[in-house]
């Protein structure tokens, strides 16, 4: 019964927050900017009016094409369902379900890529190019990360990975979760695909890489497109969240607006390095993404020696 | 009349000498066949009491040694007409000091040999090592055919001395068998020096050295 | 009964070519001849697989043979039968797709000979996996390996193949020669060539490393790890597509056979050996891809990858030895099983994978990727069918390969250690190292996809595109069914897996109940059905959303630029381009540019290409050096009779004083 | 009995000489290669011992090992005497009488060196095999014929002159023990123990060399490679396969007595050590051989080699070797005539101009390459099984050096012979070498089928009669008497 609820809990907010932390980032940035910005709740009306749009497809796509989104959409809200938010245990969990959340993304992430290519554009096969070569990257300063957690809870569940019994260890190994959680923070960056990664507003094609590659999409698919981003986003930052505050009120009650509180501060910070970083070179992404990898690499160092 | 052995083996060894020293195919020729003459009587002088069989062997072997093959190898230079070993790989002087030493050292090394008792002060060993020696000599710095043909010879001198130690271990069959490969041998050698000489207009083996890698 | 079935199926594959042989050079009826002998005798095999699976039973089959130290002793266990499926599937297949692909009428000079090696490589193949005695097991070895020659040089009559094979042929005999030695060493060690584990007191350390040394070597080479895969992605590349298919899909796991066998002869095998075989298998698996990323062959591209997919069987190898080392019997069953369930998925998604790269040759009569593009519109089914093994060799859910790397990433985590029992968290690193592997898969099989199916034709040669005969498809789809069906349900393989590992590790009898009881075998069909369905939801509801909106459609936009061409789309290479700088330490990128662009720029090209670093700059150099050296001694030979005599003389003087 | 075998062959070369149709002369060949073999079958299968197939109080004797060569012998004769008549029908041109008749000969005194229990005897056989087939040589009559036929005889001649000191050495050996002298085997392999070890060692280097050079292994195989490549395919299978083997016949049973005297370790080092350095040397000159014929005169000295080779090491590998001896003889009668085929097809054996023979003649080409893929020990052809039997001996008696060094230089020698044969199978033969009108035929090919199929058969099973031989004649050679 009672998970019952707190399941029912764990897929209303994960359903319906994240466009609210794009609104986040957004509103600080334009805080810093020292401008008004847009409401919190535009990414909402955004989505909203992209399902009523109509759409033009290249003639040159195929099916692939509108799959793109879908893929991206579905596998992203199914990653959801893996990750624990508040203290209880993710509606879906089982031994390993850290390896389906990685490759649940990676398929999002072939099929966004394919689609990109599929228009034929050299734009977007520059975008396509970019994210899954930075994802490279990415992906194994994920799991260097997770084999920590693996090494610290004894188990492969995010659910207890990431669950409350992480807080104690804070005191015992706290430098090595510290060195997860930073390299984490930049895999966040760069799965999301933001500053100083990539910058979603700028409409500078060249410079872009997930933006650039939806170039083409519009409409109903183009909503998808951003509810995805923004599910994946939420993922990233519950991880974020759950490695950051693992603390354990013992009223499950109350550990769910403390979650939500962990959401809008990840979004903030996010907001606030947006604003005060400049974005990378190209060129140099991939030596910050190689520095994720050794901290957490570094983590798990520090905790098997 | 065993010690009248010795100095017929110091006159072989002699013609060993002259083998090596001249150039003149002719006289080279001649100190061969010399040699096969005295190879062939010597039997009667290590075994003399040595029979019938003994006889007709020293009969066909000077036959052969001494007239059949020289006779044949004359024929054959002449079909070649050439007179001299021109220019051999090592010249005349040197081969003859190198015969020298070879021969110094088998007379050296035959004394260190364990020999049966009743061979150890006779020059047999010396001199068939030495021959040998010397036919090695030829085979390997000469470059008239014919005159690899006449070290050959030698070779087979130098072994038929050897043998005289042990005749009774080479029955009659035996050595008959040895001679007539040797004359088949040089036979058939005299017939491939005979197409040399038509086919090069020349038996000097610089010729033959198409084959190679 | 089984071993009956198998051997009949091996007799029927290796005559298969002989009607085809007798006939005459143009008529048709050879190839159907082969064929319905090949399928018959493929069919029947399986059927011995099956009745083995079914019955659980084996009587194995020996005769004697008066080869010295030769007995004729065949017997299927877990281990042969798993290694018996892929190689009766894929001859099956093979055999239908060739109809279709190599007509004799359209290869005279060569397709009868094809047609015959084709099953002589399957029946050598079968023979020595079920063989029990090391002589019998060589002549299987030799069998396949001389087959495989023969294919890889169908066409003999280009230079690039000759080459190519005599490289091959190298290799395979340097192996063939270790496994002499290695042999010579077992019998040495248990007084017979009789394939049964060795008596832990029977073999000195010195022997068993050498014969590990060996093993690696010998099956290293067929197997194609890195450094030792020089000879294989020419191979692949060049042999025709359903050869290739069976040499990727089948030939190669021989090599794994081989080591699978050995190393489970072996007694107590120390800790360094376990982690030696999971280093190379990282080393295959990263490098390997990364190649892979680089190429714009076709075939190429998945010869390389297979070296990667090598790679990850290696690594599941190289767990389950740690485990053996330290007791860790989980870590034996997670890694092995993964490790020939990766066997059996790269079988059947690098077999398809080829069958499809085969029929888009078939129809544009070229493998140059960025010759290629747009070729979805024109053969629909080909493209589902490669991107059905694209998605399935990233591992990525709801397909097979998805399940053998989560098998082989749960051992790895499980050397982190728990509780109870020792740990080797050394090992663990390997996990990341996969994560890595399968992002590298994923951009190079999106580029791959992508650069072939997608977009616009880039060449003449892509207008050429038409749907193959359903010869071609029909296999295809056989493959797409199995990567699904594996993919989708995993509990039904894991007794199958589970009786492997008992072959293996003889005191793990239930290890398939064990296996299901480690890995939530179940959770991965429901979370498969469950994203299928999903994904059923979102498409059904952005086609009514479609439905009921206005859509149009219009040119690819172009940031404003009017009139874009083919050439201007996104190639392979400039996909690759910030990989292979990544790598380019590994991969020694070679890049022809123009020197540099005059004032007004005229009509110039750019080309790169990523050659194989260890063929190139290691072993051709090295043997070129020997051959080299070797040209000296000839001086030796230079025809003078008295030279000669006097070599005569000198090793009679040399024997004489020998003492 | 024992006479006749020595006798026909004779007789029939008499017979020979005397036809005078060039063209039908040849078809006497077979003829009495067919006798020879009938003869050596019903010596095989007479009932009684040893002894009743004995002649000449005991100069001539059967003994088991004398058995393998024999057997082998003959049947290799026949098959080469089948491709005959058909090599001679395409060299009409040329008389015919000589080669014949020589061929014969060759045979009766390979015949008479494999029954000889005299050495003296067993020497003048050797000599007059060399005679013999010089002329055989020379059947071309040409500049470089010539040429490889004049350090053939005369390397050869020197050689066995060796060989004859050493037997006078041997005999001196017993002089000196005080023994009444003698050169039959039988008694010196029973006085062996008492011979005086000095002139025995002295007599082995010198037999050794000698009759080593017969056999041609390195250094003194250096007539191998231009008398192979000079001379027609049938007279290198019978060189590469028949007078070899009588050469390695004399060299074990000079062996036999070492080994029964007290020189065994001695000789078995040297016999390791110049199997191995004559393997060394052929695959060294086998790599970027570009002519063919002389890359099998290579291969022949490399196999030599390994005969040798597997003596000195002992124990099982003699078994090897005697069984090595058989398979590479029918191989080595593959690969001649094969490559005769190829080298009539296209009139060079270059491989510049030597491509594609596998299209030019099938047949030939075909058989070339699969006879490489036997001789270099590939599963499941004969020499496979000898060559593994020999490494698997070496490996068992701990002498991993000598194995590890025959591994790596049979690796080598893939290398370098695989080059050559490939260029000359694989590829698109060159138009103007496809001109002239040689194509297979049954008569040039059957024989060499014949001896694929036999090669084969060697792979896959060794015929229980064959293997009791063998195991009889290892035991013998092994016995301490």
């Amino acid at each position: 019964m009672n998970t019952m609820i707190h399941n029912t809990i764990h897929i209303l907010l994960a359903l319906m927050m994240p466009p609210l932390l794009l609104g986040i980032i957004a509103k600080t940035k334009a805080l810093f900017a020292g401008r008004v910005g847009p409401p919190l709740l535009q990414p909402y009306y955004d989505l909203v009016k992209l399902v009523q749009k109509g759409s033009v497809f290249s003639s040159t796509t195929t099916w692939v094409f509108r799959a793109g989104p879908v893929v991206g959409l579905m596998t992203a809200a199914l990653a959801v369902l893996l990750i624990p938010l508040a203290n209880s245990s993710a509606p879906i969990t089982f031994t390993g379900d850290l390896i389906l959340l990685a490759y649940l993304l990676g398929l999002g992430r072939f099929f966004t890529a394919t689609a990109a290519l599929d228009t034929g554009s050299s734009f977007e096969g520059m975008g396509a190019a970019r994210e899954v070569t930075f994802a490279c990257l990415a992906e194994p300063a994920l799991f260097l990360g997770l084999l920590v957690l693996a090494k610290l809870s004894g188990s492969l569940q995010l659910s207890t990975m990431l669950g409350s019994s992480l807080g104690p260890h804070w005191m015992t190994a706290g430098a090595s979760l510290a060195l997860v959680l930073l390299s984490w923070f930049i895999v966040l960056l760069v799965e999301n695909s933001r500053i100083p990664f990539d910058d979603p507003n700028t409409h500078l094609e060249l410079t872009m890489i997930h933006e650039v590659m939806v170039l083409d999409h519009g409409g109903p698919a183009f909503g998808m497109i951003l509810y995805g981003a923004a599910l994946k986003l939420f993922v990233f930052g519950a991880m974020i969240v759950r490695l950051a505050f693992p603390l354990a009120t013992g009223y499950p009650w109350l550990d769910w607006p403390i979650f939500v509180g962990g959401m809008l501060v990840v979004a903030v910070v996010i907001g606030v390095v947006e604003s005060t970083i400049a974005r990378l070179r190209l060129t140099h992404v991939p030596v910050l993404l190689v520095g994720a990898c050794l901290l957490s690499a570094f983590g798990i160092v520090l905790l098997v020696r | 009349m065993v010690q009248l052995l010795d100095p017929l083996l110091i006159v072989a060894l002699a013609l060993n000498f002259v083998a090596l020293g001249v150039s003149r195919i002719r006289a080279v020729i001649n100190a061969v066949a010399l040699q096969g003459i005295l190879l062939g009587i010597m039997p009667l002088f290590v075994h003399p009491e040595i029979g019938l069989r003994g006889i007709l062997l020293v009969v066909v072997t000077i036959g052969l040694k001494g007239f059949v093959i020289p006779r044949f190898l004359t024929h054959a230079m002449r079909e070649a007409n050439i007179q001299h070993e021109v220019k051999p790989v090592v010249n005349f002087m040197s081969s003859l000091l190198l015969g020298a030493v070879g021969t110094g050292l088998a007379v050296v090394f035959s004394y260190t040999l364990p020999l049966a008792d009743e061979h150890t002060d006779s020059l047999l060993v010396p001199a068939s090592l030495s021959t040998v020696w010397t036919g090695f000599l030829m085979l390997t710095t000469r470059q008239k055919a014919i005159m690899q043909v006449l070290g050959y010879l030698l070779l087979e001198n130098g072994i038929f001395l050897f043998g005289l130690l042990l005749l009774e271990a080479m029955p009659f069959l035996v050595e008959v068998g040895v001679l007539l490969d040797l004359f088949t041998g040089v036979f058939v050698m005299g017939i491939i020096i005979y197409h040399i000489n038509r086919e090069f207009a020349s038996i000097s083996t610089e010729h033959l050295t198409e084959l190679k890698e | 009964m089984s071993e009956m079935l198998v051997l009949l199926g091996i007799v029927l594959a290796a005559i298969s070519g002989l009607p085809g042989m007798l006939l005459n050079r143009h008529s048709t009826t050879g190839q159907w001849l082969t064929t319905a002998l090949a399928v018959l005798g493929a069919a029947l095999g399986l059927g011995g697989v099956g009745a083995f699976w079914t019955t659980g039973d084996s009587q194995p089959v020996v005769l004697p043979w008066s080869l010295p130290g030769g007995e004729f002793n065949v017997a299927v266990d877990g281990l042969s039968a798993i290694f018996l499926l892929p190689i009766f599937l894929i001859s099956l297949l093979g055999n239908v797709y060739g109809l279709g692909y190599w007509k004799q009428t359209e290869h005279p000079q060569n397709g009868r000979k094809l047609r015959l090696f084709y099953g002589t490589l399957t029946a050598g193949m079968a023979l020595l996996v079920i063989a029990r005695n090391g002589i019998l097991f060589l002549f299987g070895w030799e069998v396949m390996a001389l087959s495989g020659f023969f294919l890889v040089t169908t066409e003999d009559d280009d230079k690039e193949v000759r080459e190519t094979g005599w490289i091959y042929l190298v290799a395979t005999h340097v192996a063939t020669l270790c496994l002499f030695a290695l042999l010579a060493l077992l019998c040495a060690a248990s007084g017979s060539f009789a394939l049964v584990p060795l008596a832990p007191e029977s073999l000195t350390p010195g022997t068993a490393t050498a014969i590990f040394v060996l093993s690696l070597i010998a099956f290293g080479l067929k197997a194609g790890i890195m450094p030792l895969h020089v000879w294989l992605p020419s191979a692949h590349a060049i042999a025709p597509s359903h050869v290739s298919a069976i040499m990727s899909g089948v030939f190669i796991k021989m090599g794994i056979y081989g080591l699978v066998r050995i190393t489970s002869l072996l007694p107590n095998p120390p800790l360094e050996w376990g982690g030696i075989v999971l280093a190379l298998g990282v080393v295959s698996g990263v490098l390997g891809v990364a190649f892979a990323v680089g190429q714009h062959d076709l075939k190429r591209l998945l010869a390389y990858c297979s070296i990667e997919n090598i790679g990850i069987i290696v690594m599941g190898l190289g767990l389950a030895l740690i485990g053996r080392s330290l007791g860790r019997s989980d870590w034996i069953i997670l890694g092995l099983s993964g490790s020939l369930l990766h066997v059996w998925n790269h079988t059947f998604f690098k077999a398809l994978l080829f069958l499809s790269a085969g029929s888009v040759i078939h129809a544009t009569r070229t493998r140059e990727i960025d010759h290629l593009g747009g070729l979805a519109k024109g053969m629909p089914w080909t493209a589902l069918c490669f991107l059905v093994g694209a998605v399935a060799i990233c591992g990525l859910p709801p397909l097979n390969g998805f399940v053998s790397e989560f098998l082989i990433y749960l051992g790895l985590f499980g050397t982190l250690g728990d509780k109870e029992g020792p740990s080797f968290a050394s090992a663990a690193f390997a996990a990341p190292a996969l994560a890595l592997i399968g992002a590298l898969a994923v951009a190079c099989f999106v580029k791959v996809h992508s650069a072939v199916f997608l977009g616009i034709a880039r060449s003449e040669h892509a207008y050429h595109d038409h749907e193959s005969s359903p010869s071609m498809i029909g296999p295809m789809g056989v493959l797409v069914v199995c990567c699904v069906l594996i993919g989708l349900a995993p509990l039904l393989i894991a007794p199958i897996l589970g009786q492997g590992v008992s072959a293996w590790a003889p005191d793990l009898k239930d290890a398939g109940p064990r296996l299901t009881a480690l890995a939530p075998l179940d959770w991965i069909t429901f979370m498969g059905l469950v994203l299928i369905a999903a994904l059923l939801f979102g498409g059904g509801v952005l086609w009514w959303r479609l439905r009921h909106s206005v859509v149009e459609n219009s040119v690819t936009w172009g940031c404003g630029y009017a009139a874009p061409t083919p050439r201007m789309q996104y190639t392979s290479s400039s996909f690759a381009q910030m990989l292979v700088g990544l790598f380019s330490w590994a991969l020694r990128p070679r890049t022809h540019k123009p020197k540099e662009l005059p004032l007004f720029p005229q009509k110039t090209d750019f080309h790169s290409e990523v050659p194989d670093t260890v063929l190139d700059e290691a072993v051709l150099p090295a043997f070129h050096f020997g051959a080299w050296l070797f040209s000296w001694f000839r001086v030796l030979q230079r025809g003078s009779v008295q030279t000669y005599l006097l070599y005569i003389f000198i090793a009679l003087i040399a024997l004489l004083l020998w003492r | 009995m024992i006479y006749l075998l020595i006798l026909f062959p004779l007789t029939m070369a008499a017979v020979t000489f005397a036809l005078p149709s060039n063209r039908w002369r040849p078809w006497l060949v077979p003829v009495a290669a067919l006798g020879h073999l009938g003869l050596v079958v019903a010596v095989f299968f007479q009932p009684g011992d040893g002894a009743a197939v004995s002649g000449l109080g005991g100069w001539l004797m059967l003994d088991p090992l004398g058995k393998v060569v024999l057997g082998f012998l003959s049947v290799l004769f026949f098959l080469c005497s089948l491709y005959a008549p058909g090599y001679l029908a395409l060299r009409s041109d040329r008389p015919n009488r000589v080669f014949c008749v020589n061929l014969l000969v060759v045979l009766a005194m390979m015949t008479l060196v494999t029954l000889s229990h005299h050495l003296g005897l067993m020497w003048v056989a050797m000599e007059a095999t060399t005679l013999a087939s010089a002329p055989l040589l020379y059947f071309n009559h040409n500049a470089r014929s010539l040429e490889a036929t004049w350090k053939y005889l005369l390397i050869g001649s020197v050689g066995i002159a060796l060989a004859l000191f050493g037997s006078f050495f041997l005999a001196y050996s017993s002089l000196k023990a005080g023994l009444e002298s003698t050169l039959l085997f039988d008694q010196l392999v029973q006085v062996a123990p008492k011979l005086s070890p000095q002139w025995l060692h002295a007599a082995f280097v010198l037999l050794f060399i000698g009759y080593g050079t017969k056999m041609g292994l390195a250094p003194m195989h250096t007539w191998k490679p231009d008398a192979y490549g000079e001379a027609p395919g049938i007279v290198g299978t019978l060189l590469a396969g028949g007078v070899t083997s009588c050469a390695f016949l004399a060299i074990l049973r000079v062996w036999q007595i070492c080994r029964a005297g007290a020189e065994a370790g001695f000789a078995r080092e040297i016999m390791i050590f110049m199997g191995l350095l004559s393997m060394a040397v052929a695959a060294v000159f086998m790599v970027r051989q570009r002519d063919f014929k002389r890359m099998l005169a290579y291969s022949s000295v490399e196999h030599m080699g390994i005969l040798v080779l597997g003596v000195g090491i002992g124990g099982p590998a003699v078994y090897g070797a005697l069984l090595h001896l058989i398979n590479n003889g029918l191989t080595k009668g593959v690969l001649f005539l094969s490559a005769g085929n190829i080298h009539r097809a296209y009139g060079s054996k270059v491989t510049d101009d030597v491509r594609g023979a596998i299209q030019r003649v099938p047949l030939s080409g075909a058989l070339f390459l699969a006879g490489f893929l036997a001789i270099t020990g590939s599963p499941p052809f004969g020499p496979f099984v000898s060559e593994f039997t020999i490494v698997n001996a070496a490996v068992g008696s701990g002498q991993f050096l000598a194995a590890g060094l025959f591994l790596l230089l049979l690796g080598i020698a893939f290398i370098g012979m695989g080059a050559t044969v490939l260029a000359v199978v694989q590829g698109n033969p060159a138009d103007h070498t496809t001109d002239n009108d040689y194509h297979d035929s049954i008569a040039t090919s059957a024989p060499v089928l014949l001896f694929m199929a036999l090669v084969l058969l060697l792979g896959l099973y060794v015929p229980p009669p064959l293997e009791s031989l063998l195991r009889e004649a290892a035991a013998f050679l092994a016995v301490k008497r």
